[in-house]
């Protein structure tokens, strides 16, 4: 499944980049989305998929019986998908308030704070 | 007992979360400010005590032994940095007394202050590499509502470029992360180094280093990754330009420092190599952008980004003497840029405009704040004694007897266009009359109190760089020890793997 | 028997469901199509969640089972009637073969009030145009 | 104007909301053994108190939270950071765990606990104070 | 409602007693409950009709479930073929609930059962705006719909 | 995993495809919720069988969490077109 | 500790400002002790000096960086300090004369007593980079004096010209200075002096020198760099009689004559200093000759002297090293003289124009004996010191073993250029038919005469008694380089072809002395060609500098945000693509394993993301988004990730909710791109997508070492007391990260709110603000 992973994530960026290079302000936050998306399904597939064995200590043991998936990753990709979204919903944010205060959808006319 | 590492960070985190607790008591966040800033300061100044004399400090979080939990370490680049955050967060805190509109203050500016401090202080002392990543976001996020703080267009128009691309540096970052952990299976770094060590030769070493070279380098504001620096930087309220311009690209460059020194450091041929062509690229090009800039804090921003180049440098050539001239030159740069930037607040407060063609006139109205401009300003275009001579100098020392020639003549040349531009500043805003017809001045006058609150820090700051300059062989020694422990990444190794069997809970 | 009876279960479940999407996919106007949705996918769901309360025997977990039942059983017919209603109000074009329309009369598009249309009846039984719903 | 609910989508959202809450609290009191914990429980209540805001406007909604989600956040992230004290109080690292047994009913306390409640609070408040944000300058328009 | 509250608390009341804290046994704890509210119905007003409830409960779901299957597989059947046997239109209901609740719980029941889709109530609440796949005999769903309704507010008596 | 447990695992994600396929060509929005809506729904039926096929009834608590909450994100978009929005967009 | 005592005198600068408020106008000759002071010092060390026994004193600054306080006083030192101290102390006097009454003559003094202790320091130290430390300092300290007139353009650019050039040659320096340090292996001149055959033997020699000397032509106004010279004459004139007279301009010479022992004597510097001195020389006499303006007469001539002095070093002969030395000593006591004069004359008269004045002798008498002395040592006469110096000079040229022919005529041209130059500032304003002035002139305060009185009369009685001179300059050449030295200086060597040259010369410059007015006018031709020199070069630098940083600004920082992404992934994709490909041989392990149903869920996956880029409708985006989203719950759920899957569609739903309810409020999708962009942005785009595979694939097929998460797994029951492993590396193994990402998301949330709030308050104005206080981002 990973190598099928490496695949789908390498377009799921490509896509996301592709978003971000547009000059529409909400395609540049839905290219965020992607993004981010993106990361955290690679953290999670990079470490090693499993099927059917969660990290789970069933009842009354010690440790799970067997090999279990990689938990750590998964802990990683949770604090990262809520990262994600703290910026994600500032940037939404962000880019309404660009929109009220700019009044454009476009990119390229929000240059007056470079030179 | 080295548990106290962690307090530099949980102390602006205990006071972010109660001056969020006291969002409608102006008063109370005002005290929080001040004591919560002084008590990381304090706490900052054991800190660096401590790791001097007992070398590195390593505290293992929630007792897990190394490599299995999270590592807090301290080894004295990284108090050293800490210092510098107290340093800094204190005068800000000082001057955001004054300059903060009521605005601000009621919508979270301390707060915000706080945890801005908190994610820088995080990045400097964590020993791992996803905590690293956790605490650049809570810097950047902090970052992001400060820079918005106000909702003038250009503050708009600046962070979201300084949103979008500081989020694309994270989302190398963790890419690095994640195929890190894929190919080495574990978080810590000084493991992550131990164990890239015993792979050398798997050529995936150097892959991952270019990836960790981009995301820092993003995050540092090297070219040419710099451009969410200058469209940013001066849109915000100063206090705020002023926290961001000393610490921000820090965090960026100590992450170059630690990574290219700890995990990535066995094939310097090529890595730093290429690092040494972006610092002195990065010096040229920061200076360059300054040179065409007539507008106060977008000068200063730029020279961001050039004295950037001096420090990645001071990596990049690898020698002992280098990463002393580079220590020592971001001890320098994060008080002497601070201080411009809060000096040109004060300009602004005195003249409603950071537009050098508008500006005039201050040096003789107000003689004493062209004094405290010269300090820094001549400091940051290394005019001995002052702090930047002795930081420059060691770097183009280093530079020329590691026999870089090219980035030698790039270094001298950007000094030179480096106090071109004060010189211009100080032309333009300090001797030339005032456009308007000299001394009549239709700004309101300051108040006293409001004087006190706003020179104490940069006065305060000016006397450090005078010391650094004057007194510069503890500096120096400092600096050297702290190469000394990082080009020694076996003692790091040492400190935080060695210790784990004691702590086994 | 009951391993018979669950693999049914969940056959007959994943069918509904095909035949849900297919539904969706064929069915020509929104209404419809949100009938399909609405019914064969709980109705799926359902089914599915009566092999997993025969699959895991403890009660937790039979509970649980009954839970994701009832809890979408809950919350399937509310979002169907909050889109539903919202795409007819804002126009959504109507099947041509639909026979009647009697809520197009009683609402006001600019107030959105909906009136009951009991005072006049007259109105509530007006035949409906086909293909009409667009006049917003 | 735009009514802020439906009847049926009312009565929804007055059942729903105490289910998704006690679901939350499930969730967050177990996450520690099974699929769950603060982030998750916060995020699930978060939506519930979304439904009934949706359901019933903001002024429903503070009438009924009374604190402001701001508030929340701050007292999340007290918790959690109160968490990490005992053990530091004890001479131990800061956050290494610490485990009480409630005499009575054999609850078995725990700073994780405490760390994870915090962190269900701070997710809770901060969700709803974005959404409450974003609600309060929808109303008046062009602001 | 005050039936339903004495019940979970003799049900609790029988797990702390039993001193098992299994799910099994709150179930058996909640069974006994009811059977001990059945017997003491008479002579508590409050508990008026209580235990008539679950009976109703249970014939209404077998009621409902086998409607939710005719019907779907109606639709079902409809979908797989190719031309279209629907009649479909939006057809007002009147209500006999009065409750905000009873209304509301009309209305998703009539929205799960297949062919018929809750469209709003109207602002008056007497009318129920309801979408219909099948309006071949419009009397005979109305019928149904009414029948539905009836049975649904029984058990609320 | 059984053959009839992969078959329905098979036609639940081919469904999911057709279902994909009405998201994709609209028309208008409210089609396209709907189809998210759907989408949701099943995969609360897909989590169900995968927990039967992979013994883990740990996934009841994802399908019971789909259950309750996916809807919310139709009753997002069905407010977003009650506000004025445009609905072919 | 004789250091600090030196050094203190920037204490003393700081507190000028207050001992001016109290004392007022005799500020000056209270600060004039300072320097007379240290003059006294200096003498007490002469005997020792001249004894051949130079005086080290030693003190440590930096020892780690091997930078020391170490005083050096020897014959060299001891002359410059002399100098600097002694013209000082006058020079003080006569600013207090000057600027009487000025309201910034305190700060003036300030920065006037500053540079004469970095001065110094620069001729005292014996470390290279405290040496380097003064330099600098001098270099600030003369821009702030030059640019005294702030208000004043001119006097700015002026300022600004004369840093540039002086701080640019003294980069050049520094690095001259690391490489001699390094080479040498030592930062002591005491050291290095001892080590002259092997750094002239040093690979690096040639750089090194070059560099040294850059950094002296520069501060020394050596041809090309003599523009910024003549320029500064826009500072006040005590300040031109001290800087530009004795002393700053002369720091480049004395570095020149301190490096003769350890770097002189080769090919290339008697080559360079030689061809650069005699060209400075003559530059400076011949464009002395074209001005009226009595301070930029003066400055020429000093040009000239100061290439004489180069090229004295640059023959380096034992009579040069003499020549030298005279010459220098002869230069500092007329110049300074003949500046305060000058300055004089524009302090009584209103103007600087020679040709403006005349026959001031009557008003002014006293000044006009002082200007007629200094102004024969400058043309060279006897029985002036600056006629020793001169005969010496013509000697030592005439033994030049290079380039003899041309350093001849050109010290001879210089020569009649000069006495032209010394007749036209003496005798033009003070002989001939009185002219009407600004001011009508009287003799100035006598503390303004008396230190051109005395440093004139110093020229005379050095002339006419040089023997006195005899120990200082064996000294001095002994230290400087020349093996073994028998020095006896006397006013008459006889009648020789020194003699000859003199009085030719003086017959010239007669000649063009009265010719001079129509002179002037002939040489006006050569404007055009004077105007493309050296200074339109810098002019030209300065201009293409602001062109060049304007373009690199607008070609890079040029305000699209996307080019920012574009550039920043390129870089990102190249650097990684080339270690990649050339530093790591790829090893791609492809087997795998899917079930169907797996592979549509990705497919889901991926069609949900391309769906969202295709789609024309935003909410339609944002719903193919949430596709995407629930087909990685999914993921989740088959490979074994409940939470992460929970929480992933959590995350996925409140998302949507978050953009619809923004989305609300923006405009529709607008096609903004043109092909030819589209298509360059999906190049980027897939360049990266295929580089996060490729990196996958190599990492999933190459080496991979155990997981730190065994241990989490086996103790997450055990110490952790939590059977949901994921949750109690949550909430215990990894808390801190736990603990950073709460923090993250109340931050987003204080910046949600503060964004959208802090407008809306105030907008109603609900909202206390004080006005200017909070900044506005212009
Ligand atoms: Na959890
Ligand atoms: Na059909």
């Amino acid at each position: 499944m990973e190598p099928l992973m490496a695949v789908s994530i390498g377009v799921l960026f490509a896509c996301a980049i592709y978003m971000m290079l547009r000059r529409s302000i909400v395609k540049l936050v839905i290219g965020l989305m992607l993004l981010s998306n993106a990361a955290n399904l690679l953290i999670f597939s990079t470490a090693g998929m499993e099927r059917g064995r969660p990290p789970l200590v069933p009842e009354g043991m010690a440790a799970p019986a067997g090999s279990v998936a990689d938990p750590l990753p998964q802990a990683l990709v949770l604090t990262a998908i809520v990262i994600a979204f703290g910026v994600l919903s500032f940037s939404v944010v962000l880019l309404r308030r660009a929109w009220e205060v700019v009044r454009a959808d476009d990119l390229d006319k929000m240059k007056d704070t470079d030179t | 007992m080295s548990s106290q590492i962690a307090l530099p960070i949980l102390i602006p985190l205990l006071s972010g979360a109660l001056s969020l607790v006291f969002w409608r008591f102006r008063g109370m966040q005002r005290f929080i400010a001040v004591g919560g800033t002084a008590a990381l300061l304090l706490s900052s100044i054991w800190l660096l005590g401590e790791v001097n004399a007992h070398g590195i400090l390593v505290s293992q979080m929630g007792s897990w032994p190394a490599p299995f939990g999270i590592s807090l370490v301290a080894d004295l680049l990284g108090a050293i940095m800490v210092l510098l955050t107290g340093i800094i967060g204190f005068a800000v805190a000082i001057y955001s007394l004054a300059t903060i509109g009521r605005g601000h203050e009621a919508f979270g500016y301390f707060p915000l202050m706080h945890l801005l401090l908190a994610g820088v202080a995080g990045a400097f002392l964590t020993g791992d590499i996803f905590n690293l990543y956790v605490w650049f976001e809570v810097m950047l996020v902090a970052s992001f509502a400060l820079l918005i703080l106000g909702s003038e267009k250009a503050q708009m128009e600046g962070a979201i470029k300084y949103v979008t691309l500081n989020l694309v540096s994270s989302v190398i970052f963790l890419i690095a992360v994640g195929l890190l952990y894929g190919k080495v299976g574990t978080l810590n770094m000084a493991d992550i180094a131990s164990r890239l060590a015993a792979m050398e030769g798997d050529g995936m070493v150097d892959v991952l280093a270019m990836m960790f070279m981009v995301a820092f380098g993003i995050k540092a504001a090297a070219f040419p990754l710099f451009f969410w620096l200058p469209a940013s930087y001066h849109t915000p309220p100063v206090a705020v330009s002023a926290l961001f311009a000393g610490l921000l690209t820090k965090v960026g460059v100590y992450a170059l420092y630690r990574v290219f020194t700890l995990i990535f450091h066995h094939s310097p041929g090529y890595t730093h190599e290429i690092l040494v062509w972006g610092a002195g690229l990065t010096m040229l090009s920061g200076v360059l952008g300054a040179a065409a800039q007539y507008e106060f804090r977008r000068i200063l921003s730029f020279h961001i980004v050039s004295q950037i180049g001096y420090m990645i440098l001071g990596l990049a050539l690898f020698t002992p003497l280098a990463i002393i001239g580079g220590v020592f030159y971001i001890m320098h740069h994060i008080i002497v840029k601070t201080n411009l930037f809060l000096i040109s607040g004060i300009v602004h407060r005195l003249r409603g405009t950071y537009d050098l063609k508008k500006l005039g006139g201050i040096y003789r109205r107000y003689p004493w704040l062209a004094v405290l401009f010269l300090i820094p300003a001549l400091s940051l275009a290394g005019v001995p004694p002052l702090s930047g001579f002795f930081a420059k100098f060691i770097v183009i020392r280093a530079a020329i007897e590691a026999e870089a020639y090219g980035v030698t003549f790039i270094a001298l040349l950007v000094g030179l266009l480096t106090l071109y531009s004060m010189i211009k500043i100080w032309a333009e805003v300090f001797w030339k009359s005032a456009p308007e017809d000299g001394d009549t001045d239709p700004y309101p006058e300051i108040s006293h109190r409001e004087v006190w609150l706003v020179a104490a820090p940069v006065v305060a700051l000016a006397v450090c760089t005078l010391l650094i300059g004057l007194n510069a062989e503890p500096i120096h020694a400092l600096a050297e020890a702290s190469a000394t422990q990082l080009l020694a990444p076996e003692r790091y190794i040492e400190a935080v793997l060695g210790t784990s069997q004691e702590v086994q809970p | 028997m009951i391993e018979f009876l669950k693999q049914g279960l969940i056959l007959s479940g994943a069918i509904f469901m095909f035949l849900a999407s297919l539904g969706l996919l064929r069915l020509p106007d929104l209404l419809t199509r949100m009938h399909a949705t609405t019914k064969a996918a709980t109705l799926g769901a359902t089914l599915i969640m009566l092999a997993v309360a025969l699959h895991f025997t403890q009660v937790a977990f039979v509970a649980r089972a009954f839970g994701v039942i009832i809890f979408i059983m809950m919350t399937a017919p509310v979002a169907a009637h909050v889109i539903g209603r919202a795409g007819y109000f804002v126009g959504s074009k109507l099947w041509s073969g639909t026979v009647k329309d009697e809520l197009r009369p009683n609402y006001d598009p600019l107030t959105h009030e909906l009136k009951s249309g009991l005072d006049t009846e007259a109105n509530a039984r007006c035949k409906p145009k086909p293909g009409e719903g667009d006049t917003h | 104007m735009v009514r802020s609910g439906t009847l049926i989508l009312n009565v929804a959202a007055r059942f729903l909301l105490p289910l998704q809450l006690l679901f939350s609290l499930f969730l967050l009191l177990r996450g520690h053994d099974e699929p769950g914990g603060g982030f998750i429980a916060g995020l699930v209540a978060a939506g519930a108190f979304a439904l009934y805001l949706f359901a019933f406007g903001l002024g429903a909604l503070r009438a009924m939270i009374k604190v402001s989600p701001r508030d929340l956040v701050g007292l999340g992230l007290l918790f959690a950071l109160g968490s990490t004290l005992p053990a530091w109080w004890g001479g131990e690292p800061f956050f290494t765990s610490q485990w009480w047994t409630v005499p009575i009913i054999g609850f078995k306390a725990s700073t994780p606990l405490i760390f994870d409640i915090g962190v269900y609070l701070v997710v809770l408040g901060s969700v709803l104070t974005a959404i409450t944000a974003l609600m309060t300058t929808d109303r008046d328009p062009d602001a | 409602m005050i039936g339903a509250a004495w019940n979970l608390l003799l049900g609790f009341a029988w797990v702390v007693l039993t001193g098992d804290f299994s799910g099994s046994n709150l179930l058996a704890g909640l069974f006994f409950g009811y059977l001990v509210l059945a017997l003491l119905q008479p002579q508590v007003p409050a508990l008026q009709g209580y235990a008539q409830r679950l009976p109703r409960l249970v014939g209404f779901v077998g009621f409902f479930v086998k409607e939710l299957l005719l019907a779907n597989l109606k639709v079902a059947f409809d979908v797989v073929t190719p031309p279209w046997y629907m009649r479909p239109g939006v057809i007002a209901m009147p209500l006999r609930a009065e409750s905000d609740f009873q209304i509301a719980f009309v209305a998703n029941l009539i929205s799960l059962t297949p062919g018929t889709l809750s469209l709003d109530v109207s602002d008056d609440r007497k009318v129920l705006y309801i979408h219909a796949m099948f309006l071949d005999d419009e009397e005979e769903l109305r019928r149904g719909l009414a029948e539905l309704e009836r049975r649904a507010l029984a058990l609320f008596d | 995993m059984t053959s009839v447990i992969l078959l329905s695992l098979v036609l639940m994600t081919l469904a999911l495809c057709l279902v994909f396929a009405r998201l994709f060509i609209g028309p208008s929005l409210p089609d396209r919720v709907v189809a998210l809506e759907l989408f949701s729904s099943m995969i609360v039926g897909i989590i169900g069988v995968v927990a039967i096929a992979t013994d883990v009834p740990s996934l009841l608590d994802v399908a019971i969490v789909m259950a309750l909450m996916a809807f919310m994100a139709a009753i997002g978009f069905a407010r977003f077109l009650e506000r004025g929005g445009p609905r072919d967009d | 500790m004789m250091q600090l005592a030196v050094l203190s005198g920037f204490v003393l600068a700081a507190f000028a400002p207050l001992l001016y408020r109290w004392l007022g106008s005799r500020t000056t000759v209270f600060l004039a002790l300072y320097p007379a002071a240290i003059v006294v010092w200096l003498l007490a060390q002469w005997p020792s000096v001249v004894g051949g026994e130079p005086v080290l004193l030693e003190m440590a600054w930096v020892p780690g960086m091997d930078i020391t306080l170490t005083f050096l006083i020897d014959g060299l030192s001891l002359l410059f300090a002399l100098l600097i101290a002694g013209i000082g102390a006058f020079v003080l006097l006569y600013a207090g004369g000057y600027l009487h009454g000025h309201r910034d003559l305190p700060r003036f003094l300030v920065i006037l007593i500053a540079f004469m202790v970095s001065m110094l320091g620069l001729v005292l130290a014996d470390n290279l980079v405290t040496l380097f430390v003064f330099w600098e300092l001098t270099s600030i300290t003369s821009y702030l004096l030059i640019g005294f007139n702030h208000t004043d353009l001119s006097a700015r650019k002026a300022a600004l010209q004369g840093l540039f050039v002086t701080v640019a040659g003294g980069l050049a320096l520094l690095a001259g200075l690391v490489m001699l340090g390094s080479a040498g292996g030592s930062w002591s001149l005491v050291e290095l002096t001892t080590r002259g055959e092997a750094l002239r033997e040093h690979p690096l020699y040639t750089p090194m020198l070059i560099c040294l000397l850059l950094g002296a032509f520069t501060k020394s106004a050596q041809f090309p760099f003599h523009f910024w010279l003549p320029n500064a004459m826009a500072a006040p004139t005590p300040v031109s009689a001290y800087l530009h007279s004795a002393t700053m301009v002369k720091a480049g010479i004395y570095l020149m004559a301190r490096l003769q022992p350890s770097l002189g004597g080769t090919e290339a510097w008697v080559t360079i200093l030689s061809l650069v001195g005699a060209m400075t020389m003559f530059t400076g006499a011949f464009l002395a000759v074209r001005h009226t303006n009595v301070k930029k007469l003066l400055a020429y001539s000093t040009v000239m002297a100061l290439g004489t002095l180069t090229m004295l070093l640059g023959i380096g002969t034992q009579g040069a090293l003499v020549a030298f030395v005279v010459f220098l000593l002869a230069h500092s006591l007329y110049k300074g003289a003949l500046f305060m004069v000058a300055g004089i004359l524009d302090h009584e008269t209103g103007t600087k124009d020679v040709t403006a004045m005349g026959g001031l002798r009557t008003l002014m008498p006293v000044t006009t004996a002082v200007a007629l002395v200094a102004a024969l040592s400058l043309a060279g006469l006897p029985p002036l010191l600056g006629f020793i110096g001169k005969e010496l000079m013509f000697e030592s040229v005439l033994h030049a073993s290079h380039f003899t022919l041309l350093l001849l005529l050109l010290a001879f041209a210089a020569a009649f250029l000069t006495i032209a130059v010394a007749a036209i500032v003496a005798l033009r304003p003070f002989f001939g038919e009185q002219r009407q002035t600004p001011h009508v002139a009287h003799e100035p305060p006598a503390a303004m005469l008396l230190g051109p009185a005395v440093l004139a009369a110093l020229s005379l009685l050095l002339g006419l008694m040089p023997g006195g001179l005899d120990g200082l300059v064996q000294a001095i050449v002994v230290g400087i380089g020349a093996p073994e030295a028998n020095v006896h200086l006397a006013l008459w060597h006889g009648i020789n072809l020194p003699l000859l040259m003199s009085l030719a010369a003086l017959v010239l410059g007669w000649l063009i002395f009265r010719r001079w007015d129509r002179l002037r006018a002939r040489l006006a031709y050569l404007d055009p060609v004077i105007a493309r020199g050296p200074e339109a070069g810098y002019d030209a630098i300065m201009v293409a500098l602001v062109r060049i940083a304007e373009w690199q600004t607008r070609a890079l920082q040029n305000g699209y945000l996307r080019n920012y992404l574009a550039v920043t992934l390129l870089v990102l994709v190249g650097l990684v693509g080339h270690a990649f490909f050339f530093r790591h041989t790829p090893q791609f392990d492809v087997s795998i394993s899917v079930y169907l149903h797996e592979a549509v869920v990705a497919g889901l996956m991926i069609a949900g993301a391309v769906t969202a880029c295709l789609m024309k409708s935003r909410l339609a985006a944002v719903a193919a988004v949430g596709v995407m989203g629930f087909s990685i719950a999914l993921t989740f759920v088959l490979f074994s990730a409940p939470d992460l899957a929970i929480t992933q569609l959590l995350v996925e739903t409140l998302t949507v909710i978050l953009l619809v309810l923004v989305l609300f409020r923006l405009p529709r999708f607008a096609n903004l791109s043109a092909p030819s962009e589209r298509l360059r942005d999906l190049v980027v785009a897939s360049a990266f997508g295929v580089m996060v595979t490729l990196l996958m694939l190599a990492v999933l097929g190459g080496e991979r070492l155990p997981r730190i998460s065994d241990y989490m797994v086996e103790n997450s029951q055990p110490l952790g007391h939590g059977h949901n492993i994921v949750n109690v590396i949550l909430v215990d193994f990894r808390a801190l990260d736990t603990l950073g990402e709460i923090f993250v998301l109340a931050l987003a949330a204080i910046g949600v709110y503060a964004m959208l709030r802090f407008h809306a308050a105030e907008g109603t104005g609900r909202l206390p603000t004080r006005p200017r206080s909070s900044d506005d981002g212009e």
